[in-house]
């Protein structure tokens, strides 16, 4: 139990003009979850890529169950036994579940030719064994951002490593499905086995990990048994300071007009009959489990999907939102939660990416850009959000996952709306920077900004919302408010089924098959 | 909670299933539909376009853009390019005229041979792209040039002829089928789009193709050396250019070296009008196949209607577009 | 030949040529007599030109680089002559004498133009396949190019000579194929399918020829008299298995022996003439041994 | 906390401000590398490369296909392709003829006239790729084959002479400067590339050409009208095609219908060349005109060294290729 499975001593590693990795260690034992926690940019995404072969280490040293190494290619990383689950999704959107799963390993009828049966069957297996609800033939760019991180976890635990690393798993994630990673996590966890966790949620921690290592702008700080350690020290080690984590939503009133009304959205995909006013200055919090057609509705709103029917109305006026850029004029905008498909441009400056909704109504005079001024604003967010970046010339793709997200939630501050949609604010971001973000909404609910913000994590919702919309299967189940909000009672409008469980219609008071008013 | 979910989730799963499979069919089926709507107008417009002498006709004047183009959906759906196929082409046809002629090779080695010298060509882009990392374009755009060059040097500026070379047409022109006017072209396009297409669809090879096209990266991290199966797909894609150049010279009885320029933006034409994403990730052979026939088919019936030459092209650009356009409207509602 | 344009050698006058083309044999041909008389008297030749004949500026780059080099002398053969008008002043401006062939160039520049008749040619092939399908029936033609001084010559000298001479004889339209054989042969099964009763078809190139013959051979249709133009081993090959009843034929090697000639001469200070005319022969089997054609063909 | 990280950020930033801004003078001088190479060879090998006349003439012959090239170097950043500029220049040739000759229209009317015609080519373009969705490729395919055969039809396939329009020829071979010999088509494509530079980087067209290319659904989801902008972006790079039909036309005094055909693929490989991807997001206008460039000299200096001309395409495809390589290991460097 006790002896070392990994070992990792006086690693550095340098990017240019970023100093990544300084004599860092890390020690995992044989049969434990170690979890690895850090503010964004911290390091512990390099680290993870220095043991799966992606990046090579300027130095240090490694060892595999008393072992040196040094993986030399994601292959020979996997060869010896480690397997990752990389923070960014690492698919083929073009090919099915199956076909991902066992890329490079595909059972095959002679040297050349595929054999797609045994294929199907050995990820049907597999997926049965680890009790993951996904259609092996499912086309994998087609899947929810939830559905795709269950195919990396599949495919992970498909090599049958010794050490396991999962990089923010549960970032996409709700609390059902995190309690599926879970228990495969304590199936896989066993004598000779080993799992490095990396997560910004602490809770999740708490309940997985057996110790903890707390790594800080790329130095180790310190290991902490799980069973001994608060929460509150784990993080005041993280982020060098105490965090209030039991604040409660600010300035709820429930006597504000309502500023966009929508009335029977509906959507060829899933959406039924939605219904709900959102108030001025009011954070709405909505909640629901994966599929349950949040993302759907934000979309919708902005007109990034295709309405079949409903009404959207803008201040008492009914208005028609064809495309984002309507939308966008009306003052509706939508932070997508898939940042790295939806939200940025990858391979374009931190200045540009936060310049660029805003650059025609801020920062342009007669048709050219204004450089000063969108400089100036790019270098207040990433003061104001401590989006960690050498310079703001950095390239996006560059930054750590927190910190790509925070550069989104710039570019949403900087356009300065009236309705925003906020899809998973927080995806990956550490706990010191995701209070400065509640904050900041905070903020722009009390200038009498108007925020929708879908997220997974109940804590922040109930942390968050000044009334919660709960959704399920594409309806709305229930609206509640602040006072009355709770983990069990949002769980339950989450759970409910009314297509097939005609107790749970009854209770909407549906029928079954039609749509009718929740 | 998983439990819960899992019924409702295995019924939609189970139907989709079999949707998928209808809709799947439907689609194929459906693919043919533009060709088949030209098709069926200048059967009407003509009386002398629809008679199986045209028919072959047709066909037979698909076997070399045709060749040309599945080789290049390979490259295509694996997020790559090929300019060289045009003058790789004049150039693999000089080669079969120094391996047959110049040489003196007999035929069982001297085909081969040529076709083989295609696929050296295209083991040089895949080096080029793969290990030097030099952008599809150029790498084949230079081949190309070399390649035109080349085709000159090596023939002397001059046709080669094969008249000394017994059995060379009738590769192309002959009929294996006895008894039925049936080219043996044709039955090689039918031949080759068929091992291309199991390739592309059942093997380790047509399974990486798309891989790579559809997220270099990502297949690269799962181990899989991206650097040999581009070389190895471009190399392929290279055995179909110089297939191609057997079939012209030996339909032509000749090795033409100053041919094969402007082959390529056909040949590429074809491939994305048949539904491949020049972007990768995405593409078949049957849809290859349906593009080139499309092209065949217009260039053939605005011929035999006797449209005025200058007034082709323009027909020719709009009915592609309209083409193109309505079978994005079909896809998109029956996905 | 591959060792290469400068061919000819030694320190005798640099002739800079410039044609409407390159990769065809019927430029190649000019190219190999323009060697061989260079070789002969001592001079160096350069031989270039465009892609296709359209490429009318990129022959205008070719001749400005020739004129770079400061020849004693320039062979042009001119895609558009009034393009040219500038860089011929220059030509004359630095004392560079110019040799027009091919075709005319409208200009007084040059010091003589070394030319076959095209027209006439054309019109030569009309005469004979009037005579071999009897005056009467339908014909096609399969043109290398709608937009270029040979192709439209070619053209006209055929349909001028067939509405003044052949009353009986429908024409169809003119369809062009580029000079690519695959192409043309496409071509002409189109043609042959929409017309049962075609009874000729003329090929205004080699490129064409050789796709009009393969055209005919694959749709097995027998009773189409072909005429072509121009030589090479497939057209030679078809007219004497009697696929091609026979051909119009320019002398280019002659032409470019000629040229070189004008060139040495016009270096020497002497006199030339105002055109020199190389000739044009028709051939079919009946002479395709005959020494004096056989010289002229090439293959 | 905050308070306590900022000095190190702010040196941190400012180091790598000034990093950042020596390595991109460094870059910007050293993108010129290959083609200085290039110069500085072909100056040591033929006595007569390197002279005032033969640099303007190197000039002057990249004015075309730099013109179309600055133009489709917009459409590539956004992520698109433009095979009409090739013949869409032939019918804008011809078009400035019908303006001028047949119509008769005054030169400071029927030359803008062309220009713009070119624009709404590029209109069309950019609202069958925005609007309905046609893929880039073949929506320009389809206009390249329209222009192709318009350009015929428009002038009944000969050539229009502008020999009755004054001062015509002169917006290309004249000499704006009096007593410089340096011709106005040259000067006219340094003041387009100077004008396209500063657009494509100072101007929200430029910035949203950028956006498009690098990630169109995360630039729409922001809030901008993706199709309007593209539509924008193509009939933009169309104004450009009208202005090389110009230049052409100027040049040769005459609109070549036929002419054009394969300039598309030059003017793409310039931009290519030069560092723009084929993916989008990424490049600029001074590295075209340097891909311009090297073509150009590179025909100019094989064709002044009297290199065979079957060999110097060879040389061309294998020089591009070591220009390209080199050019790549040296970025790799310097980043
Ligand atoms: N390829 C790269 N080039 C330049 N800098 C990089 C690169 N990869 C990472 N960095 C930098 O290294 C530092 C550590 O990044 P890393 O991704 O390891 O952080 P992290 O701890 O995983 O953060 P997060 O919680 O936000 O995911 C960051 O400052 C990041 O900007
Ligand atoms: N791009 C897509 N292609 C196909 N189906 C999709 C796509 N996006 C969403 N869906 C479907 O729509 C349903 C609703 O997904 P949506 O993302 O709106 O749910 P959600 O409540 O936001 O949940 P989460 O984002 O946590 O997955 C999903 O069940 C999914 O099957
Ligand atoms: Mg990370
Ligand atoms: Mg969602």
């Amino acid at each position: 139990m006790t002896e070392p499975l990994l070992e990792v001593e006086g690693v550095d590693k340098s990017f240019p003009g970023v100093r990544a990795l300084h004599d860092m260690r890390l020690e995992l034992r044989s049969g434990e979850v170690l979890a690895l926690v850090g503010e964004n940019g911290a390091g512990k995404s390099t680290l993870m890529k220095l043991l799966s072969g992606i990046h090579t280490a300027d130095t240090g040293r490694f060892r595999l169950g008393g072992e040196p190494f040094e993986a030399a290619s994601p292959r020979h990383a996997l060869e010896l036994g480690i397997s990752i689950i990389h923070q960014e999704f690492n698919l083929v959107p073009h090919l099915t579940v199956a076909q991902n799963v066992f890329i490079g390993r595909e059972p095959r009828r002679g040297r050349l030719l595929l054999d797609e049966r045994r294929l199907g069957a050995d990820t049907a297996a597999l997926l049965e064994r680890l009790h993951l609800p996904l259609d092996p033939k499912a086309v994998v760019g087609e899947l929810t951002v939830a559905n795709q991180q269950m195919v990396e976890i599949a495919k992970a635990l498909s090599y049958e490593p010794r050490v396991l690393i999962m990089d923010e798993p549960t970032a996409a994630l709700n609390e059902a499905e995190v309690e599926t990673l879970h228990e495969l996590i304590r199936r896989f966890v066993r004598p000779g086995t080993g799992v490095i966790y990396i997560s910004h949620r602490m809770e999740e921690i708490k309940r997985i990990a057996d110790r903890v290592t707390v790594i800080r702008d790329g130095e180790y700080i310190d290991t902490l048994d799980m069973a001994s350690a608060s929460t509150p020290e784990i993080i005041a080690l993280m982020v060098g300071r105490a965090i209030d984590t039991g604040a409660k939503p600010e300035n709820v009133r429930p006597d504000r007009d309502v500023v966009l009304s929508v009335e029977g959205l509906s959507t060829k995909a899933l959406l039924k009959d939605v219904s709900f006013d959102l108030r001025e200055g009011e954070i709405l919090g909505f909640a629901g489990l994966m599929g349950a057609g949040r993302t759907e509705v934000g979309r919708a709103l902005v007109g990034a999907d295709r309405l079949d029917g409903g009404t959207i109305t803008l201040r008492g006026k009914r208005i028609r939102v064809a495309n984002p850029a309507e939308a966008a004029r009306h003052g509706i905008g939508y932070l997508s939660e898939d940042r790295k498909r939806f939200g940025l441009l990858l391979e374009q400056d931190v200045r540009a990416n936060i310049a660029l909704g805003a650059l025609r109504d801020q920062f342009t005079s007669a048709g050219f850009v204004r450089d000063r001024a969108a400089r100036e604003k790019a270098r207040e967010y990433v003061g104001t959000l401590r989006i960690k970046t050498p310079s703001l010339e950095q390239t996006v793709k560059h930054l750590s996952g927190g910190n790509q997200q925070k550069v989104v939630i710039a570019k949403w501050l900087a356009k300065d709306c009236d309705v925003l949609v906020f899809d998973e604010p927080t995806r990956g971001i550490d706990v010191g920077a995701k209070e400065e973000i509640y904050q900041l909404l905070n903020e722009l609910a009390a200038q009498g900004k108007s925020i929708i913000m879908i997220s997974s994590e109940l804590p922040e919702i109930l942390r968050m919302s000044h009334r919660v919309v709960v959704m399920s299967e594409g309806r709305v189940t229930r609206v509640l408010d602040a006072a009355e909000a709770g983990q069990e009672n949002i769980m339950h409008f989450a759970t409910l089924r009314p297509d097939e469980n005609p107790a749970d219609a009854a209770e909407l008071g549906i029928e079954v098959g039609k749509a009718g008013q929740p | 909670m998983t439990a819960v979910k899992a019924p409702a989730r295995d019924r939609a799963q189970a139907s989709g299933g079999i949707a998928a499979a209808v809709k799947g069919r439907l689609q194929q089926l459906l693919a043919f539909a533009s060709l088949i709507v030209i098709y069926a107008f200048f059967s009407f417009a003509s009386p002398f376009f629809f008679s199986y002498g045209n028919f072959t006709a047709i066909l037979f004047s698909t076997v070399v853009i045709g060749t040309l183009a599945i080789g290049t959906t390979f490259v295509i759906i694996a997020g790559g390019i090929d300019l060289s196929i045009g003058t790789g082409m004049a150039l693999c046809a000089v080669m079969s005229g120094v391996f047959l002629v110049k040489l003196g090779l007999p035929l069982w080695l001297g085909v081969p041979a040529a076709i083989l010298f295609g696929g050296v060509m295209g083991l040089v882009n895949g080096i080029n792209v793969a290990l030097l990392k030099i952008p599809p374009f150029i790498a084949t755009l230079a081949m190309m040039l070399v390649a035109e060059g080349l085709a000159l040097v090596l023939s002397d500026s001059t046709p080669i002829y094969f008249n000394d070379v017994p059995g060379y047409t009738d590769i192309s022109t002959g009929n294996l089928i006895p008894g039925v006017n049936f080219p043996n072209a044709v039955l090689v396009l039918l031949a080759i789009a068929l091992i291309a297409g199991v390739l592309l669809t059942k093997s380790v090879l047509g399974r990486y193709t798309y891989s790579i096209g559809s997220n270099e990266e990502a297949t690269s991290l799962s181990g899989i050396d991206v650097r040999k199966w581009k070389i190895a797909i471009y190399a392929f894609a290279g055995l179909f250019i110089g297939l191609a150049g057997v079939m012209i010279s030996a339909r032509l009885g000749s090795a033409q070296p100053a041919t094969g320029m402007g082959y390529e933006l056909q040949a590429i034409a074809a491939v994305v009008i048949g539904g491949t994403s020049l972007s990768g990730g995405k593409g078949s052979i049957v849809g290859t196949l349906i593009g080139a026939l499309i092209i065949s088919v217009l260039n053939n019936g605005l011929q035999i209607m006797s449209i005025p030459q200058e007034w082709q092209n323009v027909i020719l650009g709009c009915v592609i577009l309209v083409a193109v356009y309505t079978d994005r409207i079909r896809k998109k509602e029956t996905t | 030949g591959s060792d290469g344009g400068s061919g000819g050698g030694g320190d005798g006058p640099f002739i800079a040529i410039v044609s409407k083309g390159f990769q065809h044999q019927f430029w190649q041909a000019v190219k190999k007599g323009a060697e061989q008389e260079a070789a002969e008297r001592g001079a160096r030749v350069t031989f270039v030109g465009p892609a296709t004949e359209q490429d009318v500026e990129e022959q205008m780059n070719m001749l400005t680089n020739e004129l770079a080099k400061s020849p004693q002398a320039v062979g042009f053969a001119a895609l558009d002559s009034r393009a040219a008008a500038p860089l011929l002043q220059q030509a004359q401006s630095q004392n560079i004498p110019v040799i027009a062939f091919d075709s005319g160039v409208d200009s007084d520049i040059p010091v003589t133009t070394v030319a076959t008749d095209n027209k006439a040619a054309a019109a030569e092939a009309a005469k004979h396949l009037s005579e071999q399908i009897g005056g009467k029936g339908k014909v096609a033609l399969v043109v290398h190019d709608q937009t270029s001084r040979s192709g439209i010559d070619r053209r006209d000298g055929f349909l001028e000579w067939m509405k003044q001479n052949a009353p009986g004889i429908t024409v169809l339209q003119p369809q062009y194929g580029g000079g690519d054989q695959l192409e043309s042969a496409n071509i002409t099964k189109s043609i042959l399918s929409a017309n049962p009763d075609l009874k000729g078809i003329y090929a205004s190139n080699e490129g064409s020829a050789i796709g009009v013959i393969k055209g005919v051979q694959e749709s097995g249709r027998k009773g189409v008299t072909v005429v072509g133009f121009d030589s090479g081993k497939a057209q030679i090959d078809a007219i004497r298995s009697g696929v091609m009843a026979g051909a119009v034929t320019q002398d280019p090697i002659d032409m470019g022996r000629q040229l070189v000639d004008s060139a040495i001469k016009a270096i020497d200070g002497e006199q030339l003439p105002k055109t020199i005319d190389t000739n044009y022969y028709w051939y079919d089997k009946s002479n395709v041994d005959d020494p004096k054609i056989k010289a002229v063909l090439y293959q």
